[in-house]
């Protein structure tokens, strides 16, 4: 009885971290078909501002630093919404459609970011910033003349030249003068220490077993989220039209929903939850800038078990991932069904964290078998057209 | 092929207690129909009758939920999509849909291959030429044989699908509304070239366009909410109280 | 024969693959003709003006090339995106990594065993003695696991991006289980340490220029088997199976067999490129089985364009030599340069160099031609 | 005519013209710079891993070899000239190591070659150095059964951390052992490694786990533990980067402290502590032959030029010190040798002695540095308390616990002897 309780907890603890890891894909993906490759990567900077948060913070000394955890929390949801903005704006809204090139290109975005937080320091912020000041400033101000449309492509690429120069001859004036001070890196490539504030750590004792505080919060971090995620889906206005446009792109805009705006505003939202889901991992493991590269196999892996576009779904699938990999994991299979020597020896050889991982991804390409569109599919006329 | 039947009369179809629901809603609901062998069908029913429900069990896409089809006295509700197309049901989609990619000549061809098997198709030498010139001739498509098929327009394109489906050479030949987008000069011509394939093939179409249902019908079947309405001649169709009530009674309310 | 109408564009300008107006059967010649030239100049003009060590790297990436091939083949004609080559690709370097590991005197096993306390060698690395057992297994190995994978997954029409996620988690199984069998195939470490192939020295001067004309030999024959496979009737299934798979159910034909067909060729030939690569290296490890790396070769066919043959070749080798330029001029900062790789191609060039190189290139024949009809209108008036 | 130029894409020719302006003469001063320079300066590779998973370790020891490179151009160089560093990234990729370490050699000529991390980059690169018989700096401590006569190991060998921690728990700890490592070639062998100590010296392995690398899901792993040693024991880890940050975090979190499950690191060292946040590793153990907190004037110098050079918030460790040293020891060795040829200069280094950070160290003919071995407790600091010390140990690159190898020792003075020979 022990055994079976402490396998379901410990199950759910590893189900609900991917299942936070899952929730912004399955937006993403889910509702929308876009696959993210960059999404470990908005969960690393959730991680990462988590980090800047708690040092702030603890500036200020007690009772603040032990509280740092809400305003983290938001200020995650913020920063990877919006770099979630400025991606899906910049490169994805021109590859809707087309899944795979959203993947290459995605792909590229995390490779990208990961580099940022590696060698992001002011310098560089101060190049990239004058760049952009520069470059998306005197496009908007050169936009306003009347033979815009002739003169833009040269335009744009003196600008591009120009304000590349610039900014950076900037920086290396200001590395000159200021050295150490402004080419230190923010991070740096090693990882950084988040520390769960003090009421977060220990845990409560429950007869034999031991339940740690952070994963309670984590699994009720999850909890809010999925039942935030369902009242804005299914009661607010906003919701109704990402719903409608999920369904119906064409019909959605001859209604005058604005679906560019929908667009956003769904993938805004997927790529917060994933900011949100960094300051949950960021309590369990480390920041770095590969923080992100650890979850994004196993996240895609819970929406195509749980079935694209539900939710429902999803949930079920990470739950029972999550208890798959720690009873092979851990050993307790082989607990189970003691008495037959060749499945004991068998499960015994996939009994360790690494081999877990070879035997539920081979399970789940079992399954597949048999649920080709996972979990919960959607049925109808249209599916395969 | 089957040629000609010798007694007219033979069934080629038989649908019996065919229901088809997604979650729930039936889009076929216990139908009843038959077809012979040699006859020209023409179905009609209002949006949501379940005509194109039928074709996609005919053709494998659908699974039913109950009932059974037979055609040559085969259950077709066990076969896969190609098994049901090399037993011989060849089909007309509603929407052109050709390989945009490749030329008519290599669309043409590519559906006539007659072995469909991996290493047959890989390894076979075969000669199709003078059966693509032909077929190009029959669909008027000669001078544009060489142009990527995606660049045709509308009516050339539901030519070319009708075509590469008569190059299946199937015994039956199913037609979802193909005279769609078509200019009148077009859907007459259509009309013609289903006339002329009438003769020697099975044809069940699928239609809208009542001056073109006028053209080619023999035998008319009207279909409604997912079950047989009734069967009979253009004429007595027409004059159906029933179908009356079913295309005026929805227009009114519409 | 009956007489062509050539297309014409709306203002009545050929394009220019009907302007040279050559017969199939010329292209081909003409084709072939300059496959012999490029190889004659790998083999002949290159290794006298590169470096060795840029000949080297050279060679390893056209080793890569035939990866790139085969990813063209299920990726650019049958629209079936594997983010999992590097298996394949790893299973043909350990076959061959296994031989060469074995070329010792009798009764000795590898090194490596010792360090985990194994005295007798495992029973699968027997057949590895034989090097035509090798020859094939480099071959066969991989084919036959992606037959099966295929089979598995195509089977239930699980496509498009479920496709990819699935050869993807495919490298995650491959990667583990090699990564944590140390004491049966050595881990992380991989294997390593070669020195002999037929008992002569890989590491001299000779056996280098012997392997890298091999590697071009082998990428030649992987170009013509390639284009065999997408000519014909063959390639134009593939091609329908890309654009519209469930309308080619309904001309007849089961995608299943095809798919897993070609899937098994890609596999083939990256177990080929993963051999020719490790022999050049020297090392093959679990690595190869990452899931970036894996993603990267999908990357060298886009950016090279992935609708023709030539721009895989040519796109392996660019972007593996611009990747190795770029990181030894910016060590710190070229993951930046590579990601944005990746996005300009996939956001600029959606076709690929290639393609680039053809719109281009039909742009200044229409521009040519519009000028030649000016100047005759002119010297008419 | 509409067949004109659109727009899109004349901005993109343009970005990518603008890309070429802004690159080009940098790749061009790049690359010419070295040939007009080179009878000025003498060119050394640094190899390290600066992408990819890697790059969190090895980053910082490509600061510490750079910042004795500064040192010694600014007291003029090496027989009187500058050297000049060409930093090469691994990319934690084993192959790329294999191109880099060849292009260091045969395009840039360098004299020699610091670098390598991971056992499996060093194994890669090993052909490269011995079919060129060129010379590699390797900095960190590793599994051992290796003894390259192209290779200068300045990390420890196994007899001169795993084995005295072990011996140093037994005595002071208890008896019952958990093994954690990463799953790759070190913590495996250092595993085979202690299970053998243990059975000859009285002590019991009651389990062991292994996680992918960058793999942070311990929770299977701790539950393991508390059925192991439902009483406490003690944990040997063996993990590496990300994984230890999640697994002492978890461990924390399940109510295993140090009191009753003192754990042994072997890869955990400041910087990790600064990762993992000390107050979940506070009374935990580590062993190494050097810690910042080591209190000798060659370490304080070395920590304050560090802090001046990258930062005053920057931590130094052991691998750092490592290849700090054998910078210093390969100029030794040249200043000897009066010439950078590589023979000579591998004859000069024999018995070079070096005041490192750490203490005096000498370079054996085993090719492995003479080094001390320190216990350190984590501070709430985040820095260690060293609580136990030993003298100089000799290393023994051959491991006396493993059957295969037990009796074997390894001298390059002696052409007779070579990498392996039975004592």
């Amino acid at each position: 009885m022990t055994l079976l309780f402490d396998s379901l907890f410990n199950g759910i603890s590893i189900g609900t971290v991917l299942l936070m890891a899952a929730l912004g894909l399955a937006i993403v993906f889910g509702l929308m078909g876009v696959i993210n490759m960059a999404h470990g990567e908005l969960m690393m900077l959730g991680a990462y501002t988590t980090f800047v948060v708690q040092n702030v913070f603890r500036q200020w000394g007690d009772p603040w630093r032990d509280f740092y955890i809400f305003p983290a929390l938001v200020a995650a949801f913020g920063v990877a919404a919006l770099v979630g903005l400025i991606l899906e704006r910049a490169v994805i809204r021109f590859l809707y459609g087309r899944p795979l090139e959203t993947l290459l290109a995605t792909w590229g975005v995390s490779l990208i970011l990961q580099q940022f937080v590696r060698s992001v320091n002011w310098v560089l912020a101060l190049r990239l910033g004058v760049f952009g000041l520069l470059f998306f400033g005197g496009w908007w101000l050169l936009a306003k003349r009347v033979d815009w449309p002739r003169i833009k492509g040269w335009v744009l690429t003196l600008l591009l030249v120009l304000s590349t120069a610039i900014g950076t001859v900037g920086g290396r004036l200001l590395a000159q003068t200021y050295a150490l001070a402004v080419t230190q890196p923010w991070f740096g490539a090693q990882n950084r220490d988040v520390t769960a504030p003090r009421w977060l750590r220990g845990g409560i004792p429950v007869g034999q077993l031991f339940l740690p505080n952070t994963r309670l919060f984590i699994i009720s971090l999850t909890l809010v989220c999925i039942l935030g995620l369902y009242i804005f889906l299914q009661h607010t206005r906003w919701g109704l039209r990402i719903r409608a446009v999920t369904q119906n792109r064409a019909m959605s805009a001859c209604v005058g929903i604005p679906t560019q705006t929908v667009d956003a505003l769904t993938f805004a939202i997927g790529s917060g939850l994933a900011g949100v889901a960094g300051v949950a991992v960021s309590l369990l493991g480390s920041v770095g800038p590969n923080t992100g590269q650890n979850y994004i196999v196993d996240t895609f892996m819970v929406v195509v078990v749980g079935g694209v576009g539900k939710l429902l779904g999803s949930i079920v699938a990470a739950l029972g991932i999550g208890i798959a990999n720690f009873l092979i994991g851990s050993g307790t299979l082989a607990l189970i069904f003691p008495g037959v020597p060749i499945l004991t020896d068998t499960l015994n050889f996939f009994a360790t964290t690494s081999m877990a991982k070879v035997m539920v991804f081979a399970l789940i390409v079992v399954f597949l078998q048999f649920r080709p569109r996972g979990l919960f599919p959607e049925k109808g006329r249209t599916v395969d057209a | 092929m089957l040629t000609a039947a010798p007694i007219a009369t033979r069934q080629i179809l038989q649908i019996q207690d065919l229901t088809v629901s997604f979650d729930g809603f039936k889009a076929l609901n216990g139908l009843n129909f038959s077809l012979d062998e040699g006859e020209l069908r023409v179905v009609i029913g209002p949006n949501g009758a379940g005509k194109t429900t039928l074709l996609d069990v005919l053709t494998g896409k659908v699974r039913p939920t109950k009932g059974c089809v037979l055609f040559k006295g085969k259950d077709l509700t066990k076969l896969k999509e190609h098994q049901i197309s090399v037993l011989g049901i060849g089909r007309k989609f509603q929407t052109p849909r050709i390989y945009q990619n490749l030329n008519p000549r290599e669309n043409l061809e590519l559906s006539l291959n007659p072995h469909k098997e991996v290493f047959p198709t890989l390894f076979g030498r075969r000669d199709l030429r003078d059966k693509v010139d032909a077929l190009l001739e029959t669909i008027h498509l000669v001078h544009k044989d060489r142009i990527p098929a995606g660049l045709l327009s509308h009516g050339e394109k539901q030519w070319l699908e009708i075509g590469m489906v008569i190059a299946q050479d199937p015994d039956l030949l199913l037609l979802d509304e193909c005279v769609a987008g078509m200019t009148d000069k077009e859907t007459e011509a259509t009309g013609e070239l289903i006339q002329s394939l009438a003769k020697n093939h099975t044809i069940l179409v699928i239609e809208h366009d009542m001056v073109f249902v006028r053209q080619i019908a023999r035998k008319v079947t009207v279909l409604h909410q997912g079950a047989l309405l009734c069967e009979g001649s253009f004429e007595e169709v027409k004059n159906d109280p029933r179908v009356i009530e079913v295309y005026l009674g929805s227009h009114k309310r519409g | 024969m009956k007489v062509l109408h050539s297309p014409h564009t709306p203002d009545g300008i050929t394009t220019p693959a009907q302007g040279l107006d050559l017969s199939p059967r010329n292209k081909l010649l003409l084709e072939a003709g300059v496959l012999m030239g490029v190889l004659l100049l790998l083999i002949f003009v290159f290794p006298a003006v590169l470096s060795g060590f840029r000949l080297n790297l050279l060679g390893r990436f056209l080793a890569l090339s035939i990866v790139a091939l085969g990813i063209d083949l299920i990726w650019g004609y049958t629209g079936m995106l594997s983010l999992g080559q590097g298996v394949f690709f790893a299973l043909g370097g350990y076959a061959l990594g296994m031989h060469l590991s074995l070329q010792l005197p009798d009764g000795r096993i590898p090194e490596f065993f010792s360090l985990y306390g194994v005295t007798e060698l495992p029973w699968f690395w027997r057949p590895f003695y034989s090097f035509s057992f090798t020859a094939i297994a480099i071959f066969l190995i991989p084919a036959l696991v992606a037959s099966a994978l295929g089979y598995l997954v195509v089977r239930n029409r699980i496509r498009g991006v479920y496709f990819s996620i699935l050869t993807q988690a495919t490298t995650i199984i491959f990667f583990n289980f090699f990564n944590g069998q140390q004491r049966l195939i050595n881990g992380t470490n991989g294997l390593t340490s070669f020195t002999t192939l037929f008992d002569l020295n890989i590491n001299s001067a000779e056996m280098r220029f012997a392997i890298y004309v091999a590697t071009i030999l082998f990428v030649a024959l992987a170009y013509v088997l390639c284009r065999y496979l997408t000519s014909g009737l063959f390639g134009r299934i593939l091609v329908a199976i890309r654009d519209d798979e469930p309308r080619v159910r309904f001309s007849g034909y089961d995608p299943t067999g095809f798919k897993v067909l070609v899937f098994a060729v890609a596999a083939g030939l990256a177990g080929i490129a993963g051999a020719l690569f490790t022999l050049q290296t020297g090392i093959i490890s679990p690595n190869a089985m990452s899931v970036p790396f894996s993603i990267e070769m999908v990357i060298w066919v886009a950016v090279g364009g992935r609708s023709s043959l030539i721009g895989a070749v040519i796109g392996a080798v660019l972007v593996n030599f611009a990747k190795s330029l770029l990181s030894e001029s910016f060590p710190e900062i070229w993951l930046f340069f590579q990601g944005g790789l990746f996005l300009l191609v996939v956001m600029v060039l959606p076709d690929g160099l290639v393609g680039w190189v053809r719109t281009q290139g039909r742009q200044l024949w229409i521009i040519f031609q519009l000028w030649r009809r000016r100047l005759a209108k002119t010297s008419l008036a | 005519m509409a067949h004109s130029l659109n727009r899109r894409q004349l901005i993109k020719m343009g970005a990518l013209a603008g890309a070429g302006v802004a690159l080009g003469p940098q790749l061009w001063v790049k690359h010419s710079l070295p040939a007009y320079a080179q009878g000025e300066t003498i060119r050394v590779g640094i190899l390290h891993s600066l992408s990819g998973t890697m790059a969190i370790s090895e980053t910082s020891v490509v600061d510490a070899e750079r910042l004795a490179i500064k040192e010694i151009n600014a007291a003029g160089g090496v027989l009187g000239k500058q050297i000049e560093a060409i930093v090469e990234d691994g990319a934690s990729d084993w192959p790329t190591f294999a191109e880099k370490a060849t292009k260091l050699i045969d395009s840039d000529k360098v004299a020699t070659v610091f670098g390598c991390w991971t056992s499996a980059s060093r194994k890669a690169v090993l052909p490269v150095f011995e079919s060129r018989q060129h010379m590699l700096w390797y900095p960190v401590q590793y599994e051992g059964q290796e003894c390259s006569k192209n290779i200068f190991y300045t990390g420890a060998a196994p007899n001169q951390q795993i084995e005295p921690s072990v011996e140093w728990l037994l005595k002071n700890k208890g008896k019952e052992f958990f093994l954690v490592g990463s799953d790759y070639v070190f913590p495996r062998t250092a595993n085979t490694i202690i299970k053998a100590q243990l059975e000859a010296l009285g002590g019991t392995v009651v389990g062991e786990d292994y996680l992918p690398l960058g793999n942070t899901e311990v929770t299977p792993i701790i539950s393991k533990i508390r059925a192991a040693l439902p009483k406490g024991g003690i944990i040997y880890n063996s993990l590496n980067g990300d994984s230890n940050v999640a697994f002492f975090t978890q461990l924390q979190g399940a109510g295993l402290g140090p009191d009753r499950y003192p754990s042994m690191s072997v890869s955990i060292a400041e910087e990790e502590v600064q990762a993992i946040g000390p107050e979940f590793l506070e009374g935990h153990y580590a062993a190494w032959n050097y810690f910042m907190t080591v209190d000798t004037p060659a370490n304080k110098k070395f920590v304050e030029a560090f802090r001046a050079e990258y930062g005053q918030n920057r931590v130094t460790n052991d691998p750092m010190e490592a290849a700090y040293i054998m910078v210093y020891l390969w100029k030794q060795a040249v200043e000897k040798a009066g010439t950078v040829e590589i023979d000579a200069v591998r004859q000069a280094a024999y018995g070079q002695t070096f005041d490192a950070p750490e203490g005096l160290v000498t370079m054996n003919s085993n090719h492995h540095l003479t080094k001390y071995v320190r216990i350190g407790q984590v501070r709430s600091d985040g820095l260690f308390e060293v609580i136990s010390a030993t003298d100089a140990v000799d290393p023994l690159p051959w491991n006396q616990f493993v059957a295969e190898t037990k009796g074997y020792a390894c001298d390059w003075s002696d052409p007779t002897k070579g990498g392996r020979y039975q004592v």
